[in-house]
């Protein structure tokens, strides 16, 4: 058998309607089939992403014989490609970190599991997909998984988060689907490239109006201010591993499909500006907020909303170089993240009230942990030799180029509120007199091994960007070949 | 393999294995780190070339790195001090907990430095410039006082310099369409005036940020006190002049191929910030009571004097400049050392408790004493070479403020003795106390780095050749052209100081003044204590404190106090205190109510309706 | 040989004449004031006596190393200032009173004048007397205080003859004439600056007799004491020499020497000697007012000469 | 007023259609009982289905189904409605559907946790 | 004043979609010529019958055409039945005593339930069953039949449906979707594409795989929906 992209999506599914029936002949094949399914799809990204990359041409893959843009298509394109390798990366990383996460013995051990693995799926699926209404399923795959993760644990507030998660997720799809009724109507046609080479057509007022709702609709997935009241919560309440996962997957595929409708789908050129913006605006009072918190997990989340702000920015400057970074940041960022929350959630674990101001000394006790927050903080706020230093360099190099010198400052500025709240945490982390002798609990050796792999990477490409430049230049260049995408996908109609 | 590389692998090779060694033995770590130090001062002064230079390709542009006349003086000047610093270090961080760390972040600061002054791009330049910061950062926070605040402060500014730097880099790339510094040198006068003018304050602010001036030091003192000793020689001594390092480039190369650069704007504001600089922290150095504070801000205050003779850009103010940063170096670093030796051995710096280790602690003393008599500026050492040089700079550069310049520098100086004999005075002499009557001299691995470098200032100070050839020639490679003899003091109206005479004069009365004194009384008096003194009559018990250490110069503050009254740092405290109400205030948008933000969510879709048609059809 | 051997004969005889000249004018002070007080007060050779006999004791005791070099470096810090200002100018009737170094720098004796007074205060540092350690405190500080009018005079001169030696101030004043009239301004700040620089009242807070039991110097006797004064009655001469060459274009002979050094010590003198004592801040301030003002006219008018 | 049979029937479809998504959008925005809430965000789907089904709608159009019957009407030029929407509207009801269940359950959850069901009250996650 | 805001806010969003669908109008024909296929639509009427050989098209395009979207559509039921079992789950605490929150009900109902049950589940099964022929199919055929079992659920207290068989119908079914569209690829196709012959127009074994998936989505879709009324229906509460 050949791999192909629907392998993302057969597989997965397949294995989440096995495993209650394999749950009946052992506990321990629930935690380690989605793992397998989950690796096996690193591996098939991989050797896609190699096939893509040499042979320069996405691989659009047809789904039930139905040519686009009558059946639905798959495009493992350079740039989608690039993501879905990431999140796979990302998803075997956190299923290795949370194999014996510590909670997850109870009894819905194995719903957390089938869960994570169709957040997984839902997240690479809206990736994948070529079809704006086969987004708006997975998106809602990845929002319901999202919503029960959320509230897994139920000793935190996680309910009230995924009920906030849930109300505004709602907010999302149905503007999302109004905005594809909209759609629909004026264009006929559900396929993501035939709308992009038939939205010339549209009036421009209905255009608009159909982009206003999509903004707003995808604009919360991508957690952009004022849509992104879930976020916060969502992060903090979530499990670990599951907060890890909102960084590097859920969130990216929120930023992937409004980068795909502002890019691909449309052609209005006021959207760059405003996703300067608003992300811009996302970014300062995201930050801002971070500032003050006492919530560990809760800093780390606005954080994240205050970076996914800045590719918002880097998009929207929407030159080849600000793509480029902005893709990288991306990488970056659900690297970094992934390695903050996840060392982070130990942190969290080991003080009893999760506040940063009972967090003093702790790296006395769990040094690993400690370090890897550390290597995370100072990476995360791009200081060089780490990786995040480079995305940022990038990204501002393009604002410079476009002369962006107000928004550079900007950025800049908000980045040593960054900078203030990430070292305090660190040195009261490292130099703090610690309180309490509360129970360790250690990291398990699988949480040790990812952070490790990620902290590698980090360092790596911190050292060494050109290990991942060249996938993230041609990525760039897939996402701003629009033509491109409309011919590659449609020219299976004629065959 | 190239000798500049090596040098950076060796550095970090020594960080990683001084990290290491700590696990197998603690005083490995510091023996790792000395030898890697040595390692890499060997191979710097043996075999680095000018025909060195490497690049290192990344996407898109790629680093480079080489060496000059310039960088070589700043790379001498770290890994010289570095060496001794090092092995001062092995002795004085014995018996710390985690030596490991400590060492790390060490060595990896001057492997930092090393690479700042190796790169000839600005990227690799910044790269090194916050792997030095962070670095640097966490060596402060290592001694772990007052949690992190001072950390904080310190890390908040450097962050605005580098970004500012960052920022700086950016724009002139994106006019220029190159990251080297060549090409900033050569195309800076191509730019736009506006353009000049940003990209000059920001390095300015970058740059200055690490040299400490003026409303941009108020991270110093704290950061300088608070770090090991070991370390604050290397910070105070050789990190600030990074700083002094890249507002060389700036001052000497890149404004003056400016439009603007001859101009009021740039290096008259900034010779007036560095007086300024130099003039308030000597005020505050001299109200310390902590001897690590006094140095502190004695070092911002001779960071000044540098900054004047860079904003000067006469070429004799130059060299003033470029040789006091050396000067500074040495003398500043074996002050620490000594307040370090001091810390380790009596256990305490407060100037108001110590004194009279004189007896003591003699070979520190020495080393004090030599150094204090530099930083003051006081002849035949050193310091007095490059304080005259400034001053005849200063005054023989034609330009009417110039005049009041020279004026603020020297009441800095003037200044500056009271503080100096305030130090030598809290730590050294005065009363005898009895619970420092356990102090010993400082281990010998400690001592003979410092009483070197004191030497090394007396070297200096008798024959400023030695290091006049290779500023000249860095400063030829900076396009400033010395013309004038390398052994002798002399400004453009031909006036000349030999060092000679003055040293002959010197020694010769001292010699005598003291051989007489010596044969015809020392022989004859016995050694008293201090208790045993002069007091009208009456007999001082043994349990009375005589000591005269507090308060020391009350009159003179109060002769100062409008301008004490003022200060920077409370203003940024306000300012801080009041952004982050303001952010607390600003996240109250998130209520915690998931209507609210539904409501949000929906006034965002009703505005984006109402303006979409303008924002949206461009 | 014969010029090396000239040159110490001149050495030895400018430090004696120095000796000799501030020992008599120390005298004559002390007869000053004590007539301006309604005393009779001491011989003018009191001094010479009293040098004699504390050169003739010898010391029991010494705290230290420091105390023991202290007045060694007094003295060498004023001879060395000696040796850098130019006693007589000219071929006058002594030729031998040269000095080492013509070239003489007005920046660096201002720091050559420093060198002494620290090295005596570490010295009396060690003796830990806590009135001594006040006295240096208070001298220092007012240190501060006069040395800002005095250099502001001291550049003023420097800009406006272009030169920073005395010797290229003093053949200025043979083309122009006497600086104190060319720069008056300059001379005001000098000389008020000068008041301070003399410790006589109403600067005398650093030694203060009554309060500090003479201060400074009260751990030293004998010898030490000796070589102290010494050192300070050259050091006077030196100074006041200094002065002259500076703003009256030195002098020729001894006895113009004489006159012009003897009128301008009489103003700290007769000033000290009808003036209540200043705090130290007092003198501070008062030296950072008017002084201060006149030596930024000086310089201003300076640049504009 | 000449308002014809379609411009009529467009605006009883679109408006109630519309009505819906208001009535559902005032639910969600003003009441505070979770379960209303909930009840708004099914009110909300069922107006954008409804506008869906609508938009489908071809005049005198047939169900898209070809039985006999149906092959008949087209066999007579007659036409079917879009089928797109029909298909779609399936799945966007199964997903209501789902999300409504999560969110019931959540909302039992909460009332367990909280004791309370108003959504102001529920607010121990905030700034 | 929140209430004010609120209700501007709706006008605002109201008169957006009402201006939005004044370009929409009603009724119109906007499949276009069937030479002329403006959207995809039109297609999909033009070639089912005879590519597929389903008459409705309907069915076809949720089963074939956008296979996909079924697919996330019924794994978005499984989630929610999962989800909804991770949420509300909770340890049994010894010794604590729970009741349903149902009330009992009254006989006539416990009687007609019993009677109409058959029914119900038989229609369902019809309308899965013939989902390719008529209108209907595996969504609403298993919708139907979760009615019957909740009417059963309502009338009897304490009526459970066995959660070991719902989950081996769920899985079943649903390995039957997901397998056959994976045999599709596993034989050189595309996934979900048909490999079984089409049969003639309007017989009940026609359209190839559709009947067979829809049948399983039907299976399944019941027995989530039963599932998730199970869950919610048998809520204990502490007393």
């Amino acid at each position: 058998m050949v791999v192909s992209p629907v392998h993302f999506i057969a597989v997965p599914l397949l294995a989440a309607f096995l495993i209650p029936l394999l749950a009946k002949v052992s506990k321990e094949l629930v935690r380690i089939v989605p793992g397998l399914v989950i690796g096996y799809l690193s591996v098939v990204s991989v050797i896609l992403m190699t096939q893509v990359v040499n042979t320069g041409q996405p691989i659009i893959e047809v789904i039930g014989g139905w040519s686009p843009p009558f059946g639905i298509n798959l495009v493992f394109s350079a740039f989608t490609g690039f993501l879905v390798s990431l999140m796979t990366f990302m998803a075997f990383l956190i299923w290795i970190y949370s194999y014996r996460f510590k909670k997850i013995d109870d009894a819905p051990a194995q719903k957390y599991f089938i869960l994570f693995m169709m957040l997984v799926t839902g997240s690479t699926g809206i990736v994948l997909t070529g079809d704006i209404f086969n987004l708006f399923v997975f998106m809602e795959i990845t929002a319901i998984a999202a919503y029960s993760l959320t509230a897994f644990y139920r000793d935190r507030d996680g309910a009230e988060a995924a009920f906030k998660y849930l109300l505004i997720g709602s907010f999302a799809s149905a503007l999302m689907l109004l905005a594809i009724v909209l759609l629909y109507s004026q264009v006929g046609t559900l396929n993501m490239a035939e709308i992009a080479q038939r939205i010339h057509t549209v009036p421009q007022g209905m255009k608009i109006t159909i982009f206003t709702l999509f903004v707003v609709g995808l604009g919360i997935e991508a957690e952009m201010f004022p849509l992104n009241g879930w976020a916060p919560d969502a992060y903090s309440q979530s499990p670990g591993p599951v907060g890890v996962a909102f960084a590097a997957l859920v969130v990216k595929a929120g930023v992937y499909s409004l980068v795909r409708v502002v890019f691909t789908m449309f052609d209005i050129h006021g959207a760059y500006e405003f996703l300067i913006i608003m992300g811009a605006i996302t970014m300062v009072i995201a930050e801002i907020s971070a500032l003050k918190q006492t919530n560990l997990k809760r800093m780390l989340a606005y954080s994240s909303i205050g970076q996914m702000g800045f590719v918002l920015i880097a998009f929207g400057i929407g030159t080849n170089a600000a793509v480029f970074g902005a893709l990288f940041l991306m990488f970056n960022h659900a690297v970094i993240k992934g390695l903050l929350f996840m060392s982070g959630s130990y942190l969290v674990y080991n003080t009893p009230s999760k506040e940063i101001k009972d967090m003093a000394g702790i790296g006395k006790k769990l040094p690993m942990v400690s370090f890897f927050f550390a290597l995370g903080a100072l990476a995360i706020v791009g200081l060089p030799p780490f990786s995040g230093f480079w995305s940022k360099l990038y990204i501002l190099m393009a604002a410079a180029d476009a002369s962006f010198y107000y928004l550079m400052g900007t950025i800049l500025i908000v980045s040593i509120i960054e900078i203030v709240y990430y070292f305090r945490v660190m040195g009261r982390l490292y130099f703090g007199k610690p309180q309490n002798d509360v129970v360790l609990q250690k990291p398990t050796l699988g949480g040790i091994f990812a952070m490790g792999v990620l902290a590698t990477v980090i360092i790596v490409i911190g050292i060494h960007p050109d290990f991942v430049t060249g996938f993230i230049q041609s990525a760039a260049d897939t996402l701003l070949d629009k033509a491109g995408y409309i011919n590659n996908v449609l020219q299976l109609t004629n065959l | 393999m190239n000798s500049l590389l090596l040098v950076i692998l060796i550095l970090l090779a020594g960080a990683v294995l001084s990290f290491l060694a700590n696990r197998i033995m603690p005083i490995l770590s510091g023996v790792m780190s000395f030898l890697s130090i040595g390692a890499a001062a060997v191979i710097f002064f043996v075999q680095v070339s000018a025909a060195d230079s490497m690049a290192i390709p990344i996407s898109g542009f790629s680093l480079h790195w080489g060496i000059n006349a310039y960088s070589w003086l700043f790379g001498a000047m770290v890994l010289g001090l570095s060496v001794f610093v090092a092995l001062y270090a092995i002795a004085f961080m014995k018996g710390k907990d985690r030596l490991g760390y400590f060492f790390f972040n060490f060595n990896l600061t001057i492997m930092a430095m090393m690479g700042i002054v190796f790169s000839t791009d600005w990227v690799s330049l910044f790269i090194f410039w916050e792997i030095m910061t962070w670095s640097s950062f966490l060596i402060i926070i290592y001694a772990g006082i007052s949690e992190g605040r001072v950390g904080t402060k310190y890390m908040i500014f450097s962050a605005i310099g580098g970004y500012a730097m960052f920022m700086a880099i950016l724009v002139s790339n994106s006019l220029l369409g190159s990251f080297q510094i060549a090409d900033l040198v050569s195309g800076f006068g191509t730019l736009s005036l506006g353009n000049q003018a940003l990209i000059g304050i920001l390095f300015m602010v970058a740059f200055g940020v690490k040299s400490a001036v003026m409303p941009l030091h108020v991270w110093a003192p704290r950061a300088y006190a608070d770090s090991p000793m070991a370390f604050t020689a290397i910070f105070s001594g050789l990190l600030s002049k990074m700083g002094i390092f890249g507002m060389g480039i700036l001052m000497i190369s890149v404004f003056a191929q400016g439009t603007i650069g001859q101009t009021f704007i740039f290096s008259n504001i900034l010779a007036w910030l560095g007086a300024v600089t130099s003039v308030i922290a000597t005020f505050y150095a001299l109200i310390q009571k902590d001897a690590k504070r006094l140095l502190a801000y004695s070092s911002i205050a001779q960071l000044g004097y540098i900054i004047v003779g860079l904003a000067i850009g006469t070429p004799l103010s130059i060299m003033a400049a470029l040789f006091l940063a050396v000067v500074h170096a040495i003398f500043k670093g074996t002050l620490f050392m000594v307040v370090g030796a001091v810390e380790r051995q009596a256990g305490t710096t407060n100037m108001e408790e110590l004194g009279a280790l004189i007896r003591k602690m003699p070979w520190t003393f020495m080393a004090a004493l030599f150094s204090i008599i530099a930083l003051a500026g006081v002849p035949p050492l050193g310091g007095f070479v490059g304080k005259w040089m400034l001053y005849e700079s200063l005054i023989t550069s034609g330009f009417g403020a110039n005049y009041f310049l020279v004026i603020m520098v020297f009441l800095s100086s003037t200044a500056a003795f009271l503080y100096s004999y305030r130090f030598l005075f809290g730590l050294f002499l005065g009363q005898e106390e009895p619970e420092f009557d356990h102090v010993k001299e400082a281990p010998a691995i400690m001592v003979v780095p410092m009483v070197v470098l004191a030497l090394l200032l007396l070297v200096i100070g008798a024959f400023p050749g030695l290091l006049f050839e290779p500023i000249a020639n860095a400063m030829a490679y900076m396009g400033v052209d010395v013309n004038w003899n390398m052994t002798v003091l002399s400004n453009v109206w031909g006036d000349e100081v030999h060092m000679e005479p003055l040293w002959t004069s010197i020694l010769v009365m001292f010699v005598i003044g003291a051989t007489f004194l010596t044969f015809k009384t020392r022989r004859n008096t016995r050694y008293v204590t201090t208790k045993d003194i002069h007091t009208s009559g009456e007999i001082p018990e043994a349990h009375e404190n005589m000591t005269f250490s507090v308060n020391f110069y009350q009159p003179f503050e109060r002769a100062i106090e409008p301008v004490m009254k003022r200060k920077m740092d409370t203003y940024y405290n306000r300012i801080g205190e009041g952004l982050e109400s303001l952010f607390g205030f600003a996240r109250k948008i998130y209520t915690g109510n998931g209507q609210t933000y539904a409501i949000y969510v929906i006034i965002f879709l009703s505005i984006l309706i109402l303006i979409g048609e303008t924002i949206f059809n461009k | 040989m014969d010029e090396f051997w000239m040159k110490i004969i001149g050495f030895v005889a400018t430090v004696l004449l120095a000796f000799v000249v501030g020992a008599v004018y120390g005298g004559l002070v002390r007869k000053i004031i004590a007539r301006t007080q309604n005393r009779i007060g001491p011989p003018w050779y009191q001094n010479f006596i009293d040098i004699l006999k504390l050169y003739s004791k010898s010391s029991a005791i010494n705290h230290g190393f420091m105390q023991h070099i202290a007045p060694a470096m007094a003295i060498t810090a004023s001879v060395t200032v000696l040796m850098f200002v130019p006693v007589l100018t000219g071929d006058g009737w002594f030729p031998w009173f040269e000095n080492l170094n013509f070239k003489g720098d007005l920046i660096f004796l201002v720091y050559m004048m420093v060198f002494g007074s620290l090295g005596m205060a570490l010295g009396i540092g060690q003796t830990g007397n806590p009135n001594a350690a006040i006295g240096v405190s208070r001298g220092l500080s007012m240190m501060v205080g006069y040395e800002i009018p005095f250099v502001m005079a001291l550049v003023a001169l420097m800009v406006q003859t272009e030169t920073t030696s005395i010797t290229g101030l003093m053949e200025y004043q043979d083309q122009h004439g006497w600086l104190m009239f060319s720069s008056p301004f300059a001379f005001i700040a000098a000389v008020m600056a000068m008041l301070g620089m003399f410790h006589y009242g109403p600067f005398d807070v650093a030694f203060a007799p009554s309060e500090l039991a003479s201060g400074p110097p009260s751990e030293f006797g004998g010898k030490y004491l000796a070589l102290m004064m010494t050192s300070g009655s050259i050091f006077a001469f030196a100074k006041l020499v200094l002065f002259v060459d500076i703003f009256m274009n030195g002098a020729s002979n001894l006895i113009i020497l004489v006159i012009k050094t003897l009128v301008l010590y009489m103003i700290p003198v007769l000033y000290g000697a009808v003036s209540p004592r200043y705090r130290t801040e007092q003198a501070i301030r008062y030296f950072w007012g008017w002084p201060t003002f006149f030596g930024a006219l000086a310089i201003i008018f300076a640049i504009y000469y | 007023m000449d308002l014809d049979y379609n411009q009529i029937m467009s605006i009883g479809v679109y408006g109630s259609a519309i009505g819906l998504i208001l009535i559902g959008l005032y639910a969600v925005l003003i009441k505070k009982h979770l379960t209303k809430i909930v009840i708004g965000l099914s009110i909300i789907d069922a107006g954008i289905h409804l506008l869906f089904i609508a938009i489908g709608y071809i005049k005198g159009g047939t169900a898209p189904i070809f039985s006999p019957a149906g092959e008949k009407i087209v066999a007579n030029g007659g036409v079917m409605v879009d089928p797109v929407p029909q298909a779609l509207v399936l799945t966007a009801i199964v997903i209501g559907f789902a999300v409504t269940a999560v969110a019931l359950s959540l909302v039992i959850r909460l009332y367990r946790h909280h004791q309370t069901a108003r959504i102001d009250q529920i607010k121990s996650l905030k700034w | 004043m929140k209430k004010l805001l609120v209700l501007l806010l709706l006008a605002v969003v109201g008169y957006s979609l009402i201006t939005a669908m004044m370009g929409v109008k009603f009724g119109e024909n906007r499949l276009g010529d069937p030479q002329d296929e403006k959207t995809v639509s039109a297609y999909y009427l033009n070639n089912t019958t005879q590519k597929l050989s389903v008459s409705n098209v309907i069915t076809a395009i949720v089963v074939n055409y956008r296979g996909l979207d079924t697919l996330g559509e019924v794994s978005v039921l499984f989630l929610a039945s999962l989800g909804l079992g991770s949420i509300l789950y909770r340890k049994h605490k010894e010794g604590e005593e729970e009741v349903a929150i149902l009330k009992p009900s009254s006989q006539l109902l416990q009687a007609g339930s019993k009677l109409i049950f058959p029914a119900i589940l038989m229609l369902g099964a019809y309308v899965f069953i013939h989902g390719h022929l008529t209108p209907g199919g595996g969504f609403q055929g298993g919708a139907i039949i979760a009615t019957g079992f909740l009417l059963m659920m309502m009338a009897y207290q304490d009526y459970r449906v066995s959660h070991s068989v719902l989950v081996w119908v769920e899985s079943l079914a649903g390995i039957t979707f997901a397998g056959i569209g994976m045999w599709g690829l596993l034989l050189g196709n595309t996934f979900l594409e048909n490999f079984l012959p089409i049969g003639t127009l309007n017989n009940l074994f026609s359209g190839g795989i559709i009947p067979i998936i829809y049948i399983a989505v039907g299976f399944k879709v019941a027995a989530e929906l039963t599932g998730v009324l199970d869950t919610l229906l048998n809520i204990k509460d502490k007393h």
